[in-house]
């Protein structure tokens, strides 16, 4: 039942209602709403009891193992929320002089430090709100510094066949054109297709290292002198960095900017799709365009960076500060791992990925880019299945939910038909991933059998399977009241 | 290793079925000379119990003021339900519901989120959220570039009224696609978008007129003469709206004749923390007509294959997954437990509850300045009726004034000389429904104490 | 799975290690144990998931209506547990000067005025860990006043045979010998019998009112001036106050000494099964035997009330301040309520009660004191359908869960055979009673055509009926390592 | 009427429903010489807004000091999903587990929970809580009479190293039941119960006899050597413990030969807050053959129908309930949502992580003791081995002291003067693993500069 349909007309909700009468009658009719919205009128225990419920129909972290590739589905720590949410600096307000939020900006300056040194940067803005408006920030940096050195022509960003959306969707919002570059067999990009593409047109090159494709680009030092020798620059999204945390730096393999998805890698939630948050670092040659807002030290105190100090800055994007709250949940992640927890994350992100990649194999399971390591991902394909059985990853993925597991990102990348690209994260225990094996072996073994069952899948959740063409021809987007 | 679960079997074990030597191994294929032995700059580890009381103390360097500035950011009180059952570990921890059947409670939430903002809004549809009230007005114009067909200008009307961190924001991300923004001036005695300068731009060819309302200054715009020009243009209006404003004041898709064709703002007034600027999150309505082009995850209703109502993302053909460089919007990732929280605000207060807060926070902000214009050497700066903010006018330079009232723990307001150097001496205050009438004196004799020992 | 079956040897959740290394084995041997104890080894992650799942497994007021008799299951609003939950309040030594936490003892100041002032008494005691300490605490200032005036021979305490098993077992724990009044067909108390009863030896006598049937005495003026005539002292157990705040005080009634339960009336959390909390309030005539310790205010600062102030104090019942935290929440839904608020609370919880009450009626239900007016509570019997249908009141309450509801509180007042003791509270809406109503018939009408189905229920909950025979014969009370 | 979702509609059709003209007809049964109408001192109703504001002022002037008291209730660090996951709707709103099959969750977390404690205390089984540790040890001694029919005296031995509020509370619970608590003395130097004490009762009816360690001063009993001579003397023997320092101490089951009878204590250091005073747990667990005189709730294994495991409240016929006056106990509510906490707590801190807890505490205390008695003047008064707690010797009244080490914000320790006379001038201090060596060194500043002042 929809809370709407719980309403009542004149229920309402009296520890929540201001205790004066308000007489806002002063203000001209003409400003004023004929009716009252149709927000539902219920009680505080009804909504408490109906948000409760719908949380339950959720599969999460907490709940499930949830291998969705490239999401980095990791372990929250509790102690990131509760210690972020503390009254004091949920009570700050965006525009209090930073005499007397200090202990906040110190949170935010040590942020700043820590990912500079850990992507091999030199300066860093925290203020993107997920990875898309990182990226979004990165070309834009990009094509200031082209256009700031008045090369204006640089207008094409290159990005290889397995990219995720977002790159050449943020290309485009940056006023660039893409270029697609191919990726060869063994899973590494095409080179000769690269060096074809570069030219005098060339912004640069947005990448990430390891790919979408769960493997780590080995010619990334000549891709890295190729662009660089063209003129161009070199974009790292950061989507992938769980898997090379402490192990090689972005700044050390030749890029220019990068953003780290502070959601995926420094594990702060995500809250049923957001708040994300994509802080942007950045060589030496950008440090001019970084974004603002940004903190700076003197030794004693802690301060905004004022816009007049940064005369080629992008500018903003966003009113105030970014994702604030959950920058300081991933400062506070960070202080927990440290250096040393931090390279762990790569050793055993990618230790469970081969782990269940090797299983798999050993099951008979086609896995794309069999000869290569995985890293903190890989990818099946079922095409197989989907041939011969009429399964496809579509149908694994729900029947997957019955047995517990959360479907593994499907249909991503575009490169590999049928596929599933599956993400453990470092988090996981050994057992869970030998039952998500076994989940998967015996989901093939029932759709060699019995692909109706597989097909009908799920069968044990709230709902059954969804019609999701329904949804997108008789669009239904919000309620409405029935008549009479 | 924090959040690590393997015990030295395991991890045997694991290597064993790989094939690896060590875990070190596993890494052979990045070429060693990039490799780095560690992250030495990186701060050590330290227990959950050392950061908690880092964190302790780093929050007792946080003061926690009397709140009379609002300024884009709002002082509402949030009910306790609204975070701990946002932060509940299925809410907290799931991610964007791909899988539409393991997701029906964020999925049903964020059917019933898009709901309440149509009701707030009346327009038909809304999408799931955008990162914040700034980001989505950018978002908005591009929206409008698209949906405004028979406009080839891309040229955006847009008022001074606005919010100048919101216009930064919108300069950053929309003019490397080649719009143009122009800006509407104000009118210096309503301190609402100046009427003489819309005639300049009568008959030409105009994209969309930004209208935000209460505008920066507070004050309410006339929205009916503005929406009904705009579509006189051809131009397609987009509203910038308070959501809690909206319980009282005309909604956008009620504005003039046809009413406004996208509303966005920013949604944290609905029970989001002031957090020092974020994380907030931005909202966008619009008419069915314009679905097509709006930017951000859409939830629909439909059945499962046994005829039971569920809920699913829909229209995903517009978003980046698969779209890609076409895309509406490079929006992957938005801000669903902002969203989270705000429907769970909405649901907690109710029709009744917003409507009430609505009005306390006009008439505290009445009473607020009422007050403080009865101080000598105080003025009111715009004649418009205003909802929850306002200017005034001081004799003297603002700053120092700050600075002594914050001594006393007191936000006075924000300074707009800045940001418009014509409005000398003056400080947009405001007070929500928190402020009660003991704040407001407390503000008032404190000011007064530093105007009169000046 | 229990927790200890994801446990494996070595495995260990770093964050929450103490960062020093110790080197306690400066201890001599003897003082050490010899094996680690066998706690679970899980990481974090499997302790959140393992502990987030098994709350799933709950009925709670968040998710289910929980007409539990006798335990007033009303919404217990979040603000109360957010409020308490600040930092500065748990960190509270309870050793701490009185200086050092003066916000807290104004709280228990303020709760103690408010109690009083509901009650009808003259003095208030918040220490009482639960309803039944509360008890003892009430027996015992009755028992101490008989012995400080020298009557020494009242050592017989009366109870209605239908009291709660706690009064019964309280006045044992203070050496006092319970004799049972009966009572009468209409739910009243058997005057005569408590005649017959009083005498010289009579310590008092403990009610609730309305009594456990869900019906006011009606008669307890008269009981009062009797016991008292008698040189008895009259009990209060206040379990069932939510039925009559604002209506009537217990003061009012005659009573010396009454407990009331604030999870239950003032909706402190029952967290599956505690804390809950018993703070007693007193007439004149106990004011001196008041357990300790209690928070006095001097017009500017509060202070607890030292020792040597209250000679005749029972003592304490606890090693510091009661369950203070509990305490807390209460006052700020004191607070919440105000005294508008309060009168409500008995209005609407007798409002529910009686309107479901009524509709089973109207559906062939047998109402036990169908004459009487319903308070907050009433009981129906299903002794007909346990006689006719072989389908007792057990197999209903199971098969309501199944429908989403909890079991009222069954085979208790012991005095109606086969009897179910509803209710409803005051925070439930109209719809809420109805599903229940329609739930309630609906199992009836199922058990008159298909007894066999309902007999095996519950069919959707994790477990089936659970074998408790078994699990009392057979004691499994703890998990042990399997062996080998 | 907060919490009331009733609509004029709703009443207007149950009133029908019930064929009452109204509310106050309900009511009828009461008679009216008794009715209050309302009740005017209890103050006005509050929005939750005005609620928390208050409720935030109140928690505001609450200070948090630095911590070295001990004597009962202890500063341990408490991992923050402890409360993230106990407040959860699901453990938080339930009542006792009635009904096993809705109720799974509570009744295995319960389960384990015993196994937890029993795991710690080297006994068989656990119930699942009593109020407190000092309501804990009442019941014991109250279990010790039924457990022990041999002993018709009602004879329990008391050392005065007890807790002094604990042995108060014992005072008022048990006294009424005819039982006789005899004080044992300590020993002026080890600071334990003194040996010679003992053999005055050698030979005699003793039911029952108390062993705490570590003891109120911090001591470690030599418990091999009392178990054994209790057991000589046919006495139960009943532990009272830390539970965070059987982490590292020899557990009550392993007592001499035979091991303690019972063990209780409270479990406060086991993830709950210090919250000023409560809510708290105790906890007691005994030996097989003890069971059926266990007071409390106690959850078994057993398998449903379909022979699944599961969980149920068994034993159920020593209750109040079922027994009525002849019940083990009176005790129906106990602290169930604490006794989740402190389950989830050493779940989260595990073996390792509570053996390294109660290490460092040890660790840290020997250090505080070091360092303290390093400053002239002040030195340690008893020579047994001590946990995480120990008493110090100052050459003047500390009442002084630890007032102006309040004002340093530093909570120094507990005076024992009032409570043991002939320890004049002494302090119980204690270190558990929050303190660094930074606090223990802020600490003996002070300390030396107070002094040294003087
Ligand atoms: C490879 C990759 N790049 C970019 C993004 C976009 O990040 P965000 O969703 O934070 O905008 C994602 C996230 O899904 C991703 O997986
Ligand atoms: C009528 C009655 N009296 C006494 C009690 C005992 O209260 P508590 O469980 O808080 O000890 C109860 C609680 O269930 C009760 O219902």
């Amino acid at each position: 039942m929809l809370i709407f349909e719980q309403s009542r007309a004149g229920r309402c909700n009296r520890a929540q209602l201001p205790s004066s009468q308000a007489a806002h009658s002063a203000l001209p009719e003409r400003f004023l709403r004929k009716t009252e919205p149709a927000l539902p009128e219920v009680s505080e225990m009804q909504t408490v009891r109906h948000y409760t419920r719908l949380s339950q129909k959720n599969f999460s972290i907490d709940t499930h193992f949830y291998p969705l590739g490239s999401c980095t589905m990791k372990y929250n720590p509790r102690a990131c929320n509760t210690l972020a949410m503390q009254g004091a600096f949920l009570g700050q307000h965006p525009h209090a002089p930073v005499g007397m939020i200090q202990g906040f900006l110190a949170c935010l300056y040590d942020l700043q430090q820590i990912l500079a040194e850990l992507s091999g940067m030199r300066g860093v803005c925290l203020t993107p709100m997920a990875g898309a408006q990182g990226e979004f920030a990165g070309v834009a940096m990009m094509r200031a510094y082209h256009l700031a050195r008045g090369d204006n022509e640089r207008t094409e960003l290159l990005v290889p066949d397995a990219a995720h959306g977002t790159n050449p969707a943020s290309a485009t919002m940056c006023g660039l054109s893409v270029r697609e570059i191919p990726t060869l067999v063994n899973g590494d990009m095409d080179i000769a297709a690269l060096k074809v593409a570069l030219g005098p047109r060339t912004a640069g090159i947005m990448l990430t290292n390891p790919s979408t494709l769960g493997v780590f680009e080995r010619q990334i030092a000549e891709i890295s002198a190729l662009v660089h020798e063209a003129g161009g620059l070199l974009y790292y999204d950061g989507a992938n960095l769980n898997a090379i945390l402490g192990k090689v730096r972005p700044g050390d393999m030749g890029f220019d900017v990068i953003h780290i998805n502070l959601h995926k890698t420094f594990s702060t939630p995500h809250g049923g799709g957001g708040p994300g948050s994509g802080p942007v670092a950045v060589s030496e040659r950008l440090l001019p365009f970084l974004p603002i807002p940004r903190v700076a030290y003197d030794g004693s105190s802690y301060r905004w960076i004022a816009e007049q100090e940064c005369l080629h800055t992008i500018g903003r994007l966003s009113a105030f500060m970014g994702n604030a709250g959950i920058l300081l949940r991933a400062y506070i992640y960070a202080r927990l791992l440290g250096r040393e927890g931090m390279e762990r994350v790569a050793d055993f992100s990618t230790l469970n990925a081969n782990y269940i990649m090797a299983r798999l194999k050993q099951a008979g399971f086609d896995v794309a880019y069999a000869e290569r390591r995985a890293t903190h991902e890989f990818i099946i394909t079922l095409q197989r299945q989907a041939q011969e059985l009429g399964v496809n990853a579509a149908d694994f993925g729900k029947r997957l939910l019955d047995h517990g597991y959360h479907t593994p990102t499907i249909y991503f990348p575009l490169l590999v038909p049928e596929c599933m690209l599956i993400e453990p994260t470092e988090t996981e225990a050994k057992e869970t991933l030998d039952g998500f094996i076994a989940a998967l072996i015996s989901i093939k073994e029932e759709a060699e059998c019995n692909a109706g069952l597989t097909k009908s899948a799920p069968l044990t959740l709230p709902v059954r399977r969804l019609d999701e063409v329904k949804a997108a021809r008789e669009l239904d987007l919000a309620w409405s009241a029935p008549h009479g | 290793m924090p959040f690590i679960p393997h015990t030295e079997d395991d991890i045997e074990q694991m290597l064993a079925t790989i094939g690896a030597a060590n875990i070190d191994a596993l890494f052979d294929e990045i070429p060693a000379a990039l490799r780095v032995d560690g992250l030495p700059g990186v701060p050590t580890t330290m227990s959950e119990a050392e950061v908690s009381r880092l964190m302790t103390q780093r929050a007792a360097d946080v003061q926690r003021p009397l709140c009379f500035v609002g300024a884009g950011a709002y002082d509402h009180h949030i009910p306790a339900a609204v975070w701990e059952i946002a932060t509940r570990g299925e809410f907290y921890s799931a991610y964007t519901p791909y899988q539409a059947e393991a997701s029906q409670g964020t999925l049903q939430l964020l059917y019933e989120y898009q709901s309440m903002m149509t009701a707030l809004t009346a327009l038909d549809v809304s999408n799931a959220s955008l990162y914040d009230g700034a980001s989505a007005l950018a978002e908005a114009i591009l929206m409008a570039v698209r949906c405004n067909r028979k406009s080839k200008s891309k040229r955006i009307l847009m008022p001074t009224t606005v919010h100048p961190l919101y216009r930064k924001v919108v300069r950053t991300i929309v003019l490397s696609q080649g719009i143009e923004l122009v800006e509407l001036p104000y009118d210096a005695c309503g301190g609402t978008i100046l009427a003489a300068a819309l005639s300049e731009h009568e008959g030409s060819d105009i994209t969309a007129l930004v209208i935000p309302t209460p505008n920066f200054f507070g004050a309410l715009e006339e929205v009916d003469t503005l929406t009904d020009w705009a579509h006189q243009q051809d131009a397609q209006v987009i509203a910038l709206v308070n959501p809690t404003s909206l319980a009282l004041l005309k909604p956008p898709g009620e504005w003039g004749h046809k009413g406004a064709d996208i509303a966005c703002g920013e949604g944290q007034p609905l029970g989001i923390p002031l957090a020092g600027g974020g994380p907030y999150f931005g909202f966008m309505c619009c008419k069915k007509a314009h679905v097509r082009q709006m930017p951000g995850r859409i939830v629909g209703a439909t059945l499962d294959l046994q005829g039971k109502r569920g809920f699913t993302l829909t229209l995903q053909a517009r978003e980046q997954h698969i779209r890609r460089s076409k895309a509406t919007s490079n929006i992957c990732t938005n801000q669903g437990l902002m969203v989270t929280a705000a429907t769970i605000y909405m649901a907690l207060l109710g029709r009744e509850g917003l409507v009430r807060c609505a009005a306390a926070c006009h008439d505290n902000a009445v009473a607020l300045v009422d007050r403080l214009t009865a101080i000598d050497g105080i003025s009111k700066v715009f004649d418009q009726p205003f909802f929850h903010e306002a200017v005034i006018r001081f004799e003297r330079p603002v700053a120092g004034l700050l600075e002594q009232l914050a001594e006393q723990n007191i936000l006075a307001g924000y300074a707009l000389q800045g940001d418009y150097p014509e409005l000398e001496n003056c400080l947009l205050v405001c007070a929500t429904e928190q402020r009660n009438a003991a704040d407001i004196e407390t503000f008032a004799k404190h000011l007064q104490q530093i105007i009169g020992s000046h």
